[in-house]
C-alpha cells in the first residue's frame, strides 16, 4: 500500500526540482510530477475503500505528542479533485507560459510555487492536528499570494497584498483559537480533542475564532472582499487553481473543525445547543449565493464575473452546516435522519467537485479568450462563437454544470442538496438553491449571449491559441459533464463514513 | 490574579488592539504592524499558557509553536513589505507606464474595467 | 518575590501603551521606532515567562529584522514625510485609494466589534484553569528517547518535525514570492543603497567572526540549552546583512548555484529524511533511527541554520535595497518625462 | 562584595538615566548622540563591573567584559556613522 505522506512529499520534491532546473525542463518536470501525484492519489483509493480511514503517526510518536496524518473518504475526494485539476491546469500552464519571454519568466516562478502549494493543499487533506493545520494554512496562503502577484500588474499586486493581509489576519485569528484550545484542553489532535470536548467559555471562544478565521479564508459573504480582485487579476492558470482548489482547502478544514473537533458544540454529539451555530453559517451561505450571483450578473469583465460566481457558488457549501444542525432536533428515528444527512453530505461533496472542475474550465477558457483577443471585456467577445467554437462550447458546458442543469455534475450536487433540504423539512433552503440556480443561469447566458452577437467589424485579428490550452479547458468541462452522466459511480466513490455519523470521529486513533 | 492570568489578559488586550488597528488604520505599513501586534498577542497567550506548568520547566510545546509562529510572521511580513514597495514603485510610475509598459499584460487584465 | 507583580504590571502596561501609541501615532517613523521597542518589551516578557528560546528569536527577529524591513520600506514608500517641495502630496500607500477615508461610523462599528471581541477573549481566558500540564509531562517523559536534552529542540526537531519542515517551506515560499515580484531571479549583484563606509566595514570586519562564532555556539547549544537552528540562523542572517551593508560581499556575491542550494538545503534535508523513511520497508515516516537520532538532528539543524540564514538575509537584502538598479532607472525615466 | 555590586549597579543606572534624560532634553541631534553614547557606555561599564564582582568564575567575568568591549566598539562606530550622515544631510540642505 502506498504511504499517505507521498502525496505531500512528491509535490515538494517536484517543487525543488523545478526550482533548481532551468529552461524548458521546468515545465516538463512539473508535469511529470503532477502525473505522479495523480497516480499516488489514485493508488490510495483502494485502501480507503476497504478500511474507511487510515491513520499514520509521523515520527512514530503517538497522537498527543506527535503529529498524526489522517485520511478518510472525504479527504480522498478532495485529494482526487486537486490532482485532476492540478494535472490539467499544469498541461494548460505549459502552453500558457510558453507564449513569450515575459510569460517564460513568470512560468519559472509558477512551477515551484504551485507545486509547494499543491503539497500544502494535500497536507491539509491529511491533517489531523490543529497547529499543523495553521502551518499548512500559511503554506497555502503565502503560495497562493505568490502566484497571484506573478503577473506583476498593479492590479494584481494590490489584489495580492489585500489577499495576503486578509490571509494573515485569518490565520492569526485561527492561531488565537488554537492557543485558547490548547490552554483549555492541553492537546492538539483533531480526534482526541473531539473526544473530550466540553463546553466552556474558552472552548466556545476558540471555536468562534477558528471558524471565523476559516470563514475569512473561504471568503464567505461578508469576508469575501479579497476574493474577486485576487482571482480575477491573477494569470489564468493561477485563477483556476485559486478558485477551484485553494478556497476548498479552508472549507475542508472548516468541515473538520466543525464535525470532528467540536462535535459537542455544533449539535453533532447529542446535546443540541439552543441556537445552532450552523443556522447562522447557512444564512450567510444563502446570502452569499444570492448576492455573489447578483454581482456576477452585473460584471462586464469575464474574469471578474467568474470570480464573483465563485463567491456565489461557495455559498452553497455552507448550507450543509444549517442542514445538519437540526439533524438531532428533528431526527426521531435514526433511519429517517440518516437518509437525508447522507444526501446533504453527498450534495456538498459533489458540489465541491463539480464547482472545482467547472470553475477551472471557465477560468482556463477565459484565459484562452484573453490570449486570443487581448482583453477579457465581454463587449469585445462579439461573434466569438463562430470564430472560437471549442472555447464557446467549453464555456457552455461549464456553465451548464454551474447552473445545475441535468446532464452535469452540478445537477447532481444541487439535486441532492435540494432533496436534503426538503426531506429535513427546511424548505426555505430549497428556495435559496433554486433562486441561486436562476441567477447563475442569468450570468451564464449573459456570457453566451455576448459570444453569439454578430460583430460589425470582423477585422479584429485573433491571436492563435495553443491547442494544449484549449483542449485542457475542454477536458475539464467534459469531465464535469461525464461525472454527471455517471453520477452513481461517483456517489459510490463517496466515503463510507457518510452514514450520518460525524466524520471520522470514531476510531482511527490508537 | 496569577502571573498566567495577568499575561494572558495582556495577550488578549494586545490582540484586540491589533484587530482595532487593522480595521481602522488606513496606511498599509500600519496594517502590517497591527498584524504583528495580533501575532504578539497570540504568542503571549501561548507562552503564558506554557508558564502555567509550575513544575520543573515550562511546557515546551507552546514554545515550539511560537518559534514556528515567529518564522511564519517574519516571512509574511517580509513578503507584505516587498509587495508594498513594488506597488509604490508602480503607482509612482503610473502616468508613464499605463501608456506603454502594461500593454503586454493585457492578456491577464484588461484595463477597461468597470 | 513581592517585586515580581510590580514588574509584571509595569511590563504589561508598557506593552499595551507602546502598541496603542504605535497604532495611533500619526508619524510613521515614530511608529516604526515604537515597533522596535514593542519587540524588545515582548522579549522581556518572554524572559520573564521562562522562554529564553523565544526571547532570543524575538530580539533578533521582532526587534531587529522586522524593524530594519519596516524602516527600509518606510524610506521607499514615504521618502520625505510631510515635507514635499514641489507641491505633490506625498502619496500614502493605501489599500483602496478609491474608497473614501473611513468616517465616524466606521470607527464606531470597529470599536463595538473590537470591544465585543476583547470581552469574549477576556472571559475565555478568565475561565482557564491556573495550573495545567498540557503536554509537558509527555515531552519530559519521552525526552530521553528524542536524542537531545533540550525539550524545545526535541519538540521542534523530533516530536513535531513535520511542522518544522513545513515552516522551512513557508520561509522558502516568502522568498520565492518576493522574487516573483522582482525582475531578477536572486539577490545577486544587488548594490547597497549607500556606498560602503570605511568605519562600518572596519566594524563589520571585526564583528563578523564573532557573529559566526555565535552562530555555531547557538547551534551547538540547542542540543541541551536554549538556542538552536532558528536562533543561529537569524544571527547568521544578521551577519550576512551587515556584510552586505558594509559592501563586503555576502548573499549578493554568492554564485547562483551555491545560493540556490543553500536556500533549499534545510527544506530538502528534511525532505530526504522523509523520503528515506517512507521508502524504507520497516521504517516509520519521519522517524529517526534510534541510535542515529542525535547525529541526524544536529545535521538537520546545521543545514537548516544555513538555509534560514541565507533565506532571511536574501529577503532582507532585497527589501532593504528596494528595487535596486531597476528602481533607479525607473525613477530617472519618470523624472525625465515629468520634466518634459 | 554584594553591597559593592549594588552600588555599582545603582551608579550604572544613574548614568543610563542621565543619558536618557540627555536624549530627551538636549536640543540638537549631535548633543543627543553625545549624551546617549558617552553616558550609556559608562553606565554599561559600571553594570558590567558589578557583574564581574559577583560572577562565580573567571570565564563568566571574561565573557561579560567581552560583551562590554563589543558594545563599546559597536556604539562608537554607530555614533560615528550617525554623525556622518547628519553632516551629509546638513550639507545637502545648505546647497
Amino acid at each position: 500500500m502506498t504511504h499517505m505522506l507521498w502525496v505531500v512529499l512528491l509535490p515538494f520534491l517536484g517543487a525543488l526540482c523545478c526550482l533548481i532546473l532551468r529552461g524548458r525542463a521546468v515545465a516538463g518536470t512539473g508535469i511529470l510530477f503532477s502525473l505522479a501525484v495523480l497516480a499516488v492519489c489514485t493508488n490510495l483509493l483502494p485502501g480507503i475503500w476497504t478500511q474507511g480511514q487510515i491513520r499514520v503517526e509521523l515520527g512514530g510518536w503517538a497522537a498527543p505528542l506527535g503529529i498524526g496524518l489522517h485520511l478518510d473518504g472525504l479527504g480522498t475526494f478532495f485529494l482526487l479533485l486537486t490532482a485532476i485539476v492540478g494535472v490539467l491546469v499544469g498541461l494548460y500552464a505549459a502552453g500558457f507560459f510558453a507564449q513569450d519571454k515575459k510569460h517564460n519568466a513568470m512560468g519559472r516562478h509558477f512551477w515551484p510555487i504551485w507545486l509547494l502549494l499543491w503539497g500544502g493543499l494535500n497536507g491539509v487533506y491529511l491533517c489531523s492536528d490543529v497547529f499543523n493545520a495553521y502551518v499548512l494554512l500559511e503554506v497555502t496562503g503565502l503560495s497562493a499570494v505568490g502566484l497571484t502577484v506573478l503577473s506583476k500588474t498593479t492590479a494584481s499586486l494590490v489584489a495580492g497584498l489585500r489577499y495576503l493581509l486578509a490571509a494573515m489576519f485569518a490565520s492569526l485569528m485561527y492561531l488565537l483559537g488554537v492557543g485558547l484550545l490548547y490552554a483549555a484542553c492541553g492537546q492538539l489532535d483533531f480526534v482526541l480533542l473531539g473526544q473530550d470536548m466540553t463546553q466552556s467559555p474558552a472552548t466556545l471562544t476558540a471555536f468562534g475564532l477558528m471558524v471565523f478565521g476559516l470563514l475569512v479564508k473561504t471568503a464567505l459573504l461578508p469576508f469575501h472582499f479579497w476574493l474577486p480582485p485576487a482571482h480575477s487579476s491573477a494569470p489564468a492558470p493561477v485563477s483556476a487553481i485559486l478558485s477551484a482548489l485553494v478556497v476548498k482547502a479552508s472549507f475542508f478544514l472548516l468541515l473538520r473543525i466543525w464535525f470532528t473537533v467540536f462535535p459537542a458544540l455544533t449539535g453533532q454529539a447529542g446535546s443540541s445547543p439552543v441556537l445552532p451555530p450552523g443556522l447562522f453559517l447557512g444564512l450567510l451561505g444563502g446570502l452569499a449565493v444570492l448576492w455573489g450571483s447578483l454581482q456576477a450578473v452585473r460584471q462586464i469583465r469575464l474574469k471578474l464575473l467568474i470570480a464573483y460566481s465563485t463567491v456565489g457558488q461557495l455559498g452553497y457549501l455552507f448550507l450543509i452546516f444549517a442542514l445538519l444542525s437540526v439533524s438531532h432536533g428533528a431526527g426521531g428515528g435514526p433511519s429517517g435522519a440518516t437518509d437525508w444527512t447522507a444526501m446533504a453530505w453527498t450534495g456538498t461533496v459533489f458540489h465541491v467537485f463539480s464547482h472545482g472542475l467547472a470553475k477551472a474550465a471557465l477560468f482556463l477558457a477565459a484565459g484562452c479568450l484573453a490570449l486570443a483577443m487581448g482583453t477579457d471585456d465581454l463587449n469585445a467577445m462579439r461573434n466569438i462563437a463562430g470564430r472560437m467554437p471549442v472555447i464557446t462550447f467549453t464555456l457552455a458546458m461549464a456553465g451548464v454544470s454551474l447552473m445545475g442543469l441535468p446532464p452535469s455534475a452540478g445537477f447532481v450536487a444541487k439535486w441532492m442538496l435540494l432533496r436534503a433540504a426538503l426531506a429535513s423539512g427546511q424548505w426555505w433552503w430549497a428556495v435559496v438553491i433554486i433562486l441561486g440556480g436562476l441567477l447563475t443561469a442569468a450570468y451564464v447566458f449573459k456570457i453566451l449571449a455576448y459570444t453569439f452577437v454578430p460583430s460589425q467589424d470582423e477585422t479584429v485579428p485573433l491571436r492563435p491559441v495553443p491547442p494544449a490550452m484549449t483542449l485542457t479547458a475542454l477536458a475539464l468541462a467534459l469531465l464535469c459533464a461525464v461525472s454527471g452522466f455517471r453520477a452513481e459511480e461517483v456517489i459510490a466513490l463517496l466515503p463510507h463514513g457518510l452514514d450520518g455519523s460525524p466524520l471520522s470521529a470514531q476510531g482511527g486513533s490508537p | 490574579m496569577t502571573t498566567f492570568h495577568l499575561y494572558s489578559f495582556a495577550a488578549m488586550l494586545l490582540a484586540a488592539l491589533g484587530v482595532y488597528g487593522l480595521i481602522t488604520r488606513r496606511h498599509l505599513l500600519r496594517k502590517v504592524m497591527a498584524l504583528n501586534i495580533i501575532a504578539g498577542g497570540a504568542f503571549l497567550l501561548l507562552i503564558s499558557t506554557a508558564y502555567r506548568n509550575q513544575g520543573a520547566f515550562p511546557d515546551p510545546v507552546p514554545h515550539a509553536m511560537v518559534l514556528t509562529g515567529i518564522v511564519v510572521a517574519i516571512s509574511a511580513t517580509g513578503f507584505a513589505l516587498a509587495l508594498i514597495q513594488r506597488i509604490q514603485k508602480q503607482l509612482g510610475q503610473r502616468p508613464d507606464q499605463e501608456a506603454g509598459d502594461e500593454n503586454p499584460d493585457q492578456t491577464e487584465t484588461s484595463r477597461s474595467g468597470p | 518575590m513581592s517585586l515580581a507583580p510590580i514588574f509584571d504590571i509595569l511590563l504589561i502596561t508598557a506593552l499595551l501603551l507602546v502598541s496603542w501609541r504605535l497604532l495611533g501615532n500619526s508619524d510613521l517613523f515614530q511608529a516604526a521606532v515604537l515597533f522596535i521597542s514593542f519587540g524588545l518589551f515582548l522579549s522581556l516578557a518572554w524572559v520573564r515567562l521562562q522562554a529564553p528560546d523565544i526571547a532570543l528569536a524575538e530580539a533578533a527577529v521582532g526587534a531587529g529584522l522586522t524593524g530594519a524591513l519596516l524602516f527600509a520600506t518606510l524610506k521607499i514608500v514615504e521618502p520625505k514625510q510631510g515635507r514635499s517641495k514641489n507641491g505633490a502630496q506625498p502619496k500614502s500607500c493605501r489599500l483602496d485609494r478609491a474608497a473614501e477615508c473611513p468616517g465616524r461610523m466606521h470607527y464606531i462599528l470597529a470599536s463595538i466589534f473590537v470591544l465585543g471581541l476583547a470581552g469574549l477573549l477576556l472571559t475565555a481566558v478568565f475561565s482557564l484553569p491556573d495550573t495545567a500540564n498540557g503536554l509537558a509531562g509527555l515531552t519530559s517523559g519521552f525526552l530521553a528517547q528524542s536524542g537531545v536534552e533540550h525539550p524545545v529542540t526535541a519538540v521542534l526537531l523530533n516530536f513535531r518535525l513535520y511542522d518544522t519542515w513545513l515552516e522551512l517551506g513557508v520561509l522558502l515560499l516568502a522568498l520565492l514570492g518576493v522574487l516573483g515580484t522582482r525582475d531578477r531571479l536572486g539577490p545577486q549583484n544587488v548594490t547597497a543603497a549607500q556606498p560602503p563606509n570605511p568605519v562600518l566595514s572596519w566594524l563589520v570586519r571585526g564583528l563578523a567572526p564573532f557573529m559566526l562564532l555565535a552562530t555555531v555556539y547557538l547551534l551547538w547549544l540547542g542540543d541541551h540549552a536554549p538556542g538552536g537552528a532558528f536562533q543561529a540562523g537569524v544571527v547568521l542572517a544578521a551577519t550576512l546583512v551587515l556584510l552586505w551593508l558594509a559592501g563586503l560581499g555576502s548573499v549578493v556575491r554568492m554564485p547562483r548555484h551555491a545560493w540556490l542550494f543553500s536556500l533549499v538545503a534545510g527544506f530538502s534535508a528534511m525532505l530526504v529524511l522523509a523520503l528515506c523513511t517512507t521508502l524504507a520497508p520497516d521504517a516509520v515516516a519521519l522517524a529517526y533511527p534510534q541510535s542515529w537520532a542525535k547525529a541526524l538532528i544536529l545535521l538537520l539543524e546545521s543545514v537548516a541554520t544555513i538555509s534560514i540564514g541565507v533565506i532571511l538575509a536574501s529577503l532582507t537584502v532585497l527589501v532593504l535595497a528596494g528595487e535596486g538598479e531597476a528602481n533607479g532607472a525607473g525613477a530617472a525615466e519618470t523624472d525625465g518625462k515629468n520634466g518634459m | 562584595m554584594h553591597i559593592l555590586a549594588v552600588l555599582l549597579c545603582l551608579a550604572g543606572a544613574f548614568f543610563f538615566l542621565a543619558g536618557t534624560a540627555g536624549l530627551l532634553r538636549f536640543p540638537d541631534s549631535p548633543s543627543r548622540l553625545h549624551a546617549l553614547t558617552k553616558a550609556d557606555n559608562l553606565g554599561l561599564g559600571l553594570i558590567v563591573l558589578a557583574l564581574v564582582v559577583t560572577s562565580s568564575s573567571l570565564a563568566v567575568a571574561l565573557k561579560v567584559i567581552l560583551v562590554w568591549l563589543l558594545a563599546l566598539a559597536a556604539s562608537t562606530s554607530i555614533c560615528f556613522l550617525l554623525g556622518q550622515s547628519m553632516l551629509r544631510q546638513d550639507q545637502r540642505q545648505d546647497q
